[in-house]
């Protein structure tokens, strides 16, 4: 599949970020002339994944996230990734409501809203390495 | 920069917050304890979340409402959600909090 | 000086990238409450370095453009990287409406609204590796 | 995604093109060529452009003026801006074109 354009960024594991990460995302992904509804969906997931990265991957410490975005025809590829503490098992993680973090108010719907929001969600782990998580989204307005 | 603005009304027992804005991981880790020491100060008895202004939402959001939820019920009270918009029906839905709460 | 977050970005150099480094610029320079005035000088001077690097840098053909952003407590830095053909001369190039490529109706501002819209300019280039510009602009509204 | 757009309004010689959106490199070298296609068509001995709703504008946006300013010059025309609002007035004044054309 050509790509028609192709961006990557880095920046801090602040959770100031996870607003901007959307806007980042949401501008890159107009060029290909998305419905609101899908532009949400995909703005939803991208937080779901940075968050992540900020809460677990870095535990709330100093650390950089890394997002890329490919532009297809009607796709959209976006990665998010951190060199954080891994997921220990990821079958597990998928579990909707299952969270390692209850005391922060975590709801354990991450995962699932990654899923139900994009039209693929690969999560690939590694411990003590970081996390790597790719999720693909049809854009059928362009 | 402004990303969660909160405004409440007290009609004796029952708190509405206000929410203006957009809930994530950041901003509601903000707003939590406002609301928490409204509920504790003003002995609520029912907590209506206004959320027609809310113009994102994600998993975060959900964390933040059931906290609340939770924290309400731990002092004999109720809570329900009123104005649930376009945005963040999808979310609310998926999260099966309509079935602690009433969503309006 | 402390940072306060920062951003690196890396993004093909088509035209239509022009408006996403605007937006991305200026949804993370929002971080630091800055005035309408303070953000569209900002945009203004990043899209013409931006322009610059695909129509000069790289002649319109295929390449990579880096961006970085810096916060500090009342500043931003904004750096505009090319891997293009460099400048010949730079006292040359910072001549108001000089400009080499008048057949694409360019006017020659380019550097000139760089340096009045920021409150630094620097230019580093070399021939044929390329072209790094440094703005920084003061943000009052913080 | 449309960043620009463009309408225009044709008073016997006089041709008025509004432009809505930001201009810059990738805009303006997409309306270029409609501009000159009309200036040419239609025999214009004025052209207008009315800069109200445009949002943003960088040194393009004044090479394409320069651009249009001439051709007009070139059949024995000429050229005004109006409307010039906030946003872009920085850039207009530093490029110096009001000393080729009115700008209100
Ligand atoms: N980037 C990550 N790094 C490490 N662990 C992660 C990461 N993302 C998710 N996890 C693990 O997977 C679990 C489920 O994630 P998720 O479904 O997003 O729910 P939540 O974030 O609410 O806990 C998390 O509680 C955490 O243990
Ligand atoms: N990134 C770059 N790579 C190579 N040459 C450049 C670059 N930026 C600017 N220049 C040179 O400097 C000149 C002046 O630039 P500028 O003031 O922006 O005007 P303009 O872009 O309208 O030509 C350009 O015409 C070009 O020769």
């Amino acid at each position: 599949m050509q790509s028609i354009n192709k961006m990557k960024i880095e920046f801090d594991s602040k959770s100031t970020n996870e607003a901007f990460a959307r806007v980042v995302v949401a501008a890159f992904a107009a060029q290909l002339d998305p419905t609101l509804e899908e532009l949400t969906d995909l703005k939803t997931a991208v937080s779901e994944a940075v968050t992540n990265a900020i809460i677990h991957g870095y535990e709330q410490r100093q650390g950089i996230i890394y997002m890329e975005c490919v532009l297809y025809d009607s796709e959209i590829k976006v990665v998010v990734e951190d060199k954080g503490v891994g997921i220990e098992d990821i079958d597990k993680a998928r579990i909707p409501a299952y969270t390692t973090k209850p005391e922060l108010e975590r709801s354990g719907l991450g995962f699932s809203i990654m899923e139900s929001f994009t039209d693929g969600l690969e999560i690939e782990s590694s411990k003590g390495k970081g996390t790597r998580i790719t999720m693909r989204k049809k854009i059928t307005n362009s | 920069m402004i990303a969660l603005d909160i405004t409440v009304k007290q009609d004796r027992s029952v708190l509405t917050v206000f929410l203006k804005g957009e809930l994530d991981h950041h901003t509601t880790s903000k707003i939590k304890d406002t609301i928490d020491l409204l509920i504790l100060e003003s002995s609520v008895k029912m907590l209506v979340l206004d959320m027609r202004e809310v113009t994102f939402m994600d998993s975060s959001g959900i964390g933040m409402i059931a906290g609340r939820y939770r924290r309400v019920l731990s002092f004999g009270g109720s809570m329900t959600i009123k104005n649930a918009n376009k945005v963040i029906s999808k979310v609310l839905k998926m999260s099966g909090i309509n079935k602690l709460m009433k969503i309006s």
